[in-house]
């Protein structure tokens, strides 16, 4: 009998919408805050974490790894790196799915996988839970942020609808309206990598709940290009190196703050 | 008994093929295109069992155009034939392998292609040699068949990678002489493609 | 002919002082016409980490791409790099995995693993086609010239040799042997995985 | 026909495989003749001592590798020819000629051939030190250094190398490579040879018998004692020939 | 069976309804419009697009899909049920020319998204499609033009003229009204455009149209083609607008004529 | 079918019946000791129905790799006939399965000063006939006081070959000299063909060698370039098939006999060319040293 209301997940509502993907839309609604900023140069990424606490050990972050703490930022290929924002455990699993996806190109092409394939062959698999009996839709939505050289530096963003498309700049979560104004007034085409990063972090000091930003609160990074070999290189900032990011930009909290929090 | 030659240039590559098709003692035909185009800068010349050359030649074929159509771009030569070596690979171990050997040549517009200094050529020919095995290996220069035994050498020889279409075409000459020449039963006609940035087309022979 | 002598080609690797090298030529062959002078059967898993595979070049591509998938799973998941010995168990299971339909290629592994106390410590290995692992403490080799490649390593290696005169050894061993095989040479390729860097030299070898 | 009339043995194979390794390296005015002394039949090792190296006079050695039994019947045959050749010309045959005379009786069996692999090292008429290899039927050639046998794609290799300097370029303004090395050195490189080869190769082992044939020109007419020879040569005033043995390893 | 009865979600109502279905219907109304049309030989696919948001990136909003080089596919409804349906039948059209080497006729391909349609109307634990589709395109060595349309339901049908998503009832009498045989390349794009315009409100920026010739060439109409085609519209309008005004004044000083003379002649029932 | 053959056959059928005793076998012409030889050579064969199969069995490697007695094999050859004489190249590599046994191999047999025969094939085969016919030669020339044309040499070898058709001889070789008629050049095997022509290539790696000689030759080339053409057609050989290389040995036969013009390394031919000598390209033969020289600089 469980299985009767299992299979009953997705299905059209009277009007015709599919509530369980728009619930699912709502739940990232709430979710930490993800930006992505594309430029001719390279792309910028920033999240805002909501796992904080005294308590959390953040020391593998630190020392080995690619960075980040693995909650919001991802290394899927050399050449795309992902932001998430939604259900944590939901996110966790497409993004294996996704690093298989890319592995599983390379093997058979010998290329890295192209990004708007690999969003698209991702979103194909969210579509599937939005179709299919006995599952929910995915709890995520993901910010793509890639190289290859059909279409150079690209930005996607996908929903658990299953929908994505490109972006020059864009925002996912809580807040994300607020955001994706700020970076309407501010994008230019021909903005530069550091403009960009400026402007991530700024943008991300207006919208996060918190008044001030530190490696606490902030995933950070950037997908370029070598100069020398033409190769993408994806960098996950580890905290140290957000906290003086930050501080370069004068958005750190100040050394009285910090002991007052 | 197929003979395939391919040859890249300054900005492009050139494939050719014989154009009979035998069987038993028998020549079925004798103008058959044996190079499939199978995209915008892509083709393949293709020689091996009669049969399995035609049948995997069209699955490539297909499998290729409904990639560029989901894609919207074109896959890149070295891709492309990353993909029919994998094909090879898996036939190879499957209850009836495909024996066929191939020559892909292709013109890789993406801007990885594109050389510094040399952009007016739209981006870097590309040539691969694979066998029925799932042997593949970037060549400047190929062939297939028993014609490879006469004109590898003489590739070695006369062969420029920085050659005009036209001092191309005359090696090409040159082999498909050397074959006339010297191979026992060697076929009387070629068809040659030409793949560079305005894409493929069919390019004639000099007498 | 056997099938692991369609292609031809050799690799080698050995141990020296704080240091490993592997090496193979650079012959793809269909029997016994030369294709291409030009094809490399080394790969690198990491800065310190380098395998090359001998024996059949489908088998060597599709084993390389496989391998491949691993070990960029295990690294993109575990956040660190591979161990030199992992990847010899890696491959080995790989291999193993086709038992009754082997995969023709013959791995041979170098590298540099690290040791508890911060440094390192040379690491060969080859397996057979079926992936039974051969620890050795001097030289493994693979190829249609191993037999070649055995005789002479076996006259020239010496234990704690520095990287310098290491290059040297197996450059000689691996010309040498080469050369007295019809299957392998046409040039070849040596990496000298040091502590820091990973020397890497194309040699000028026989091209017949 | 005769097919019914004559019964034959489908598969007729009178040829067996006994391992072993033989190596003749020549110097200016000597030539050193060796080979392992272990007789194996597929995993099996028949005996640790069956000698593969022979002197047939003193200025010549053959070194006989392949089939045991063909290869100790064509020694016979060949010390047979050249005692015939001492009566009628009352002197030893020269080098060449052996090396000739071998060729013809190898070839004799071209449709029957002797499964061996022969060395012939010793001293020309002019002095200096030579090296003849043959095929089984009889193809040879002069040559510096050969290796035959079970791990002959071991050792030669090897031998290029330290011996042809193959792939070793001369430190340039330095000296360029002799052209002959001397004894001792060669009488390291063969021993090196073999202890290599018998690592690596379950055929060969248990004990190393090498010939040293010295010119008259040669400027010692004695080895080293420490490398403890007995000298087989059976005149005093031709070429010296003599035998040193090295254990190998037995397992 | 009694599996894949109890884990379908689409089943009969006692009143003999596939309410799912139904349902799915509705997201299609929710779509964007779509619009098709025949002319004398060309098939013209309209489509009513979202503006692109000032930050996205054109190129990944494609509303008209290639399904092969002959077939053209548009549809309404949810967007990623719209990309997987699309893959399949791009897959079919490839793998019929594989089989059978001939290209797929529209009708044929259109059959095969009917058919997936149906399956997802009864198979187990699976919801329908929400979308509608039109396909269009001319059959391999054939002039002429064809227009297919396809519901969530599994039903196919060829038209003259359809449209589908929004306000597709308005456009289609809108269509039935104004559609006439054998229209130029001209008309046909003029009508497609108009007839989108009963429900664009924005005009030119948000159209999309792709015109396939006999010759299996497929046009894009470049926005400054399309906004000339608008503004001609509304011209028309205008003066259609002016000469209904002058013809309603005529009219009305016709009939205030004749109402004073009725006065004369008393009441009748015209 | 041998036994049919050697019924019917009209050709000097060697004796079959030997004694067991191979030492007075007449193969033997060299001296053995002051036994002369008389007439043509016999030969020892195993006491079966088919002494061929058995040679077979046991001989032929490319059938069956496990065998035990390995011969020699794999060459490129070739000699060509133009205005200024005979060029004769050869290379220098004998391997037995994948084993090189020796890059040093004479594949050009001295018959005498104005008679070269090359060697393809079995090597004992050519090196024993090829002597063979340097006695019959000098018998000839000594009975009839004049030398042997190169027609007549070439038949002479033609025919004794033959005559063990079927037995497994395996030989390939060109007769090329100089005599009355001016340079000449014959093609013999051990099938028993003989052909008179201007250009062959004989050898695993002859194919390769046409498709540089072919293209390059003419009948009107200089010495240089012929000598050249000679040169660079090896190394295509050399180049591309695995069981030919090492060295060229170059001969250009002439009026008064022929010139041993050099031993040529084929690796550096590949690399550096045979040096600055009239005709020669100046740099390497090899395709990537030709093309893209900076590329190739590496270390050793």
């Amino acid at each position: 009998m469980a299985r009767r209301y299992d299979s009953r997940t997705t299905i059209f509502s009277p009007e015709g919408r599919l509530y369980q993907v728009e619930y699912a839309m709502e739940a990232i609604s709430h979710a930490g805050t993800v930006l992505g900023v594309l430029t001719q140069e390279g792309i910028v990424l920033a999240a805002e974490k909501k796992v904080t606490g005294k308590l959390l050990d953040l020391s593998g972050a630190s020392t080995g790894g690619y960075g980040g703490s693995g909650e919001k930022i991802f290394l899927v290929n050399t050449n795309v790196i992902v932001g998430v924002a939604g259900l944590t455990a939901d996110a966790s699993s497409m993004v294996n799915l996704m690093r298989l996806t890319a592995q599983r190109h390379l093997s058979v092409y010998d290329e890295d996988m192209p990004v708007e394939q690999l969003c698209k062959r991702l979103c194909d698999v969210k579509q599937g839970y939005t179709q299919y009996g006995g599952l929910r839709p995915f709890g995520v939505s993901i910010l793509y942020a890639g190289w290859d050289p059909h279409y150079q530096f690209q930005l996607y963003h996908s929903d658990p609808s299953g929908n994505y498309s490109g972006w020059k700049a864009t925002c996912i979560g809580s807040n994300s309206g607020t955001a994706q104004n700020m970076l309407k007034q501010h994008y230019k085409d021909d903005i530069t990598l550091e403009a960009a990063i400026k402007l991530v972090l700024e943008t991300m000091g207006k919208t996060m709940d918190s008044t001030t930003l530190g490696s606490d609160k902030l995933e950070f990074a950037t997908i370029t290009l070598d100069k020398n070999t033409k190769i993408p290189f994806a960098k996950i900032y580890r905290p140290a190196e957000v906290d003086a990011l930050l501080k370069k930009h004068g958005l750190a909290k100040s050394e009285d703050e910090e002991m007052r929090s | 008994m197929d003979i395939l030659f391919g040859l890249c240039g300054k900005g492009f590559v050139i494939l050719a093929g014989d154009t009979t098709v035998a069987h038993s003692i028998v020549k079925m035909k004798n103008d058959e295109d044996k190079i499939k185009t199978l995209g915008p800068h892509l083709a393949m010349a293709y020689s091996g069992e009669p049969g399995d050359t035609i049948q995997f030649a069209e699955y490539i074929e297909r499998n290729l155009r409904l990639d560029q159509i989901r894609n919207v771009h074109e896959r890149r030569p070295e891709a492309s034939a990353s993909w029919i070596r994998s094909s090879l690979a898996s036939s190879l171990r499957s209850r009836r392998p495909y024996s066929v050997n191939i020559l892909v040549g292709g013109f890789d517009i993406s801007s990885a292609a594109i050389v510094e200094g040399q952009e007016e050529l739209g981006g870097t020919p590309k040539l691969y040699w694979l066998d029925y095995l799932g042997t593949k290996v970037e060549v400047p220069f190929g062939a297939h068949g028993y014609g490879s035994y006469f004109a590898l050498s003489l590739l070695d020889r006369y062969h420029d990678p920085n050659a005009s279409v036209e001092e191309a075409m005359g090696t090409l000459k040159r082999c498909i002489d050397e074959v006339s020449k010297r191979l026992v039963v060697s076929p009387s006609k070629y068809k040659a493609k030409i793949i560079d940035k305005d894409g493929v087309r069919d390019i004639e022979i000099p007498v | 002919m056997s099938i692991m002598q369609y292609n031809g080609g050799s690799v080698i690797a050995m141990k020296g002082k704080e240091c490993v090298a592997i090496a193979s030529d650079l012959r793809l062959g269909n029997q016994a016409l030369t294709i291409s002078c030009n094809h490399e059967k080394i790969f690198p898993v990491s800065d310190r980490v380098y395998y090359g595979l001998a024996g059949l070049a489908t088998d060597v591509d599709t084993m390389r791409q496989r391998l491949r998938y691993r070990v960029n799973m295990y690294t993109i998941k575990e956040e660190r790099e591979i161990e030199p010995e992992t990847f010899a168990r890696l491959t080995s299971s790989a291999l193993y995995e086709h038992r009754f339909g082997p995969m023709f290629v013959e791995p041979v592994i170098a590298g540099l693993s690290k040791t508890p106390s911060g440094g390192v410590e040379p690491f060969i290995a080859a397996a057979d086609l079926i992936g039974c692992l051969n620890f050795a403490k001097d030289f493994v080799v693979a190829g249609t010239a191993s037999d070649k490649l055995y005789g002479v390593a076996e006259g020239l290696w010496e234990p704690d040799l520095e990287a310098d005169d290491l290059f040297e050894t197996i450059s000689q061993t691996l010309l040498n042997a080469v050369d007295r095989d019809a299957y392998s040479g046409w040039g070849a390729i040596v990496h000298v995985i040091t502590k820091d860097k990973v020397i890497t030299r194309k040699l000028r070898g026989r091209m017949d | 026909m005769d097919g019914k009339t004559a019964p034959q043995m489908r598969h007729f194979n009178p040829y067996s495989d006994n391992g072993g390794t033989i190596l003749a390296i020549a110097g200016q005015d000597f030539a050193v003749i060796a080979g392992d002394t272990r007789q194996t039949v597929g995993y099996e090792i028949q005996t640790r001592y069956a000698p593969k190296v022979f002197r047939l006079n003193d200025k010549a050695v053959l070194a006989v590798n392949g089939f045991a039994a063909d290869g100790n019947m064509f020694v016979k045959k060949v010390k047979q020819k050249l005692e015939m050749y001492r009566h009628a010309h009352a002197k030893d045959m020269p080098l060449r000629a052996i090396a000739r005379l071998i060729q013809t009786m190898l070839y004799a069996q071209r449709f029957f051939p002797y499964y061996v692999y022969n060395i012939l090292g010793g001293i020309e008429e002019d002095g200096s030190g030579a090296v003849y290899s043959f095929d089984p039927v009889g193809s040879y050639e002069r040559e510096s250094c050969r290796a035959a046998g079970a791990a002959q794609s071991l050792v030669q290799p090897f031998l290029d190398n330290q011996i042809y300097f193959k792939n070793q370029q001369p430190i340039p303004g330095g000296p360029p490579h002799p052209v002959h090395l001397p004894l001792s050195r060669v009488i390291a490189l063969v021993t090196d040879s073999f202890t290599s080869a018998t690592e690596r190769h379950i055929e060969v082992g248990d004990e190393l018998e090498m010939f040293i044939v010295l010119s008259r020109s040669h400027p010692q007419q004695s080895l080293d004692p420490r490398l403890n020879a007995t000298e087989v040569s059976t005149t005093a005033s031709g070429e010296k020939v003599f035998v040193i043995r090295r254990p190998l390893k037995r397992d | 069976m009694s599996r894949s009865y109890d884990r379908a979600l689409t089943v009969f109502s006692p009143d003999g309804h596939l309410f799912q279905v139904e349902y799915a219907m509705e997201a299609v109304y929710k779509g964007n419009c779509c619009v098709g049309l025949k002319g004398k030989d060309v098939v013209v696919l309209g489509v009513e697009k979202k503006t692109t948001l000032q930050l996205q990136d054109p190129r990944t909003v494609r509303k008209v899909a290639v399904l092969d080089d002959h077939v053209l596919m548009a549809f309404a409804g949810l967007t990623a049920d719209g990309r997987i349906l699309i893959d399949k039948a791009r897959i079919e059209c490839q793998s019929h020319r594989l089989t059978v080497e001939d290209p797929v006729t529209i009708e044929y391909i259109t059959r095969h998204v009917a058919g997936i349609f149906q399956r997802y109307t009864q198979s187990g634990g699976v919801r329908p499609f929400g979308i509608a589709c039109l396909i269009i395109g001319f059959d391999p060595h054939d002039t002429t033009p064809r227009l297919y349309m396809t519901e969530p339901s599994g039903i196919y049908s060829a038209w003259k003229a359809n449209a589908i998503g929004k306000s597709s009832k308005t456009v289609r009498e809108f269509l039935e009204k104004n559609f006439k045989d054998d229209m130029t390349r001209d008309e046909s794009v003029k009508l497609t455009v108009k007839s989108l315009l009963e429900v664009v409100q924005t005009g030119a920026k948000n159209i999309e149209i792709s015109v396939m010739d006999s010759t299996g060439k497929v046009t894009s109409l470049e926005l400054p083609e399309i906004e000339a085609i608008v503004s001609e519209i509304e011209r028309e309008k205008e003066a259609e607008a002016e000469r209904k005004r002058s013809r309603l004044a005529a009219t009305a000083a016709g009939q205030a004529a004749m109402t004073a003379r009725a006065g004369d002649a008393g009441p009748s029932s015209s | 079918m041998n036994s049919l053959v050697s019924k019917f056959s009209t050709n000097n059928i060697p004796k079959q019946d030997v004694e067991d005793n191979e030492e007075y076998s007449d193969s033997m012409w060299a001296s053995s000791a002051g036994y002369a030889t008389n007439g043509l050579p016999t030969f020892r064969l195993p006491s079966l129905q088919q002494p061929t199969d058995f040679l077979r069995l046991h001989t032929d490697d490319h059938a069956d790799p496990s065998c035990r007695i390995k011969i020699k094999h794999g060459t490129t050859t070739l000699a060509f006939r133009f205005k200024g004489g005979v060029i004769v190249a050869v290379d220098s590599r004998a391997t037995a399965g994948s084993y090189i046994a020796s890059g040093t191999v004479e594949k050009v047999i001295r018959i005498n000063k104005f008679l070269l025969g090359t060697m393809a094939g079995g090597a004992a085969d050519c090196q024993y006939w090829e002597t063979y016919l340097g006695i019959m030669c000098r018998l000839h020339e000594l009975r009839n006081r004049e030398r042997i044309s190169v027609a007549a040499a070439s038949k002479y070898l033609s025919n004794l070959v033959y005559s063990y058709k079927g037995m497994g001889l395996s030989m390939g070789t060109m007769i090329c000299g100089w005599d009355k008629t001016g340079p000449a050049i014959f093609y013999v095997d051990s099938d028993g063909t003989r052909l008179k022509g201007d250009l062959f290539s004989v050898g695993s790696g002859s194919t390769f060698a046409y498709g540089v000689l072919d293209q390059g030759y003419h009948w009107d080339l200089s010495d240089e370039d012929a000598q050249e053409l000679g040169r660079r057609s090896i190394y295509a050989a050399g180049h591309r098939d695995a069981f030919s290389g090492n060295t060229i040995n170059l001969f250009h036969i002439k009026q008064d006999g022929w010139d041993f013009i050099g031993n040529y390394d084929v690796s550096k031919m590949h690399y550096d060319g045979p040096g600055n000598i009239p005709g020669a390209p100046g740099t390497g033969y090899g395709y990537e040293v030709r093309t893209n020289p900076e590329a190739c600089v590496v270390a050793d």
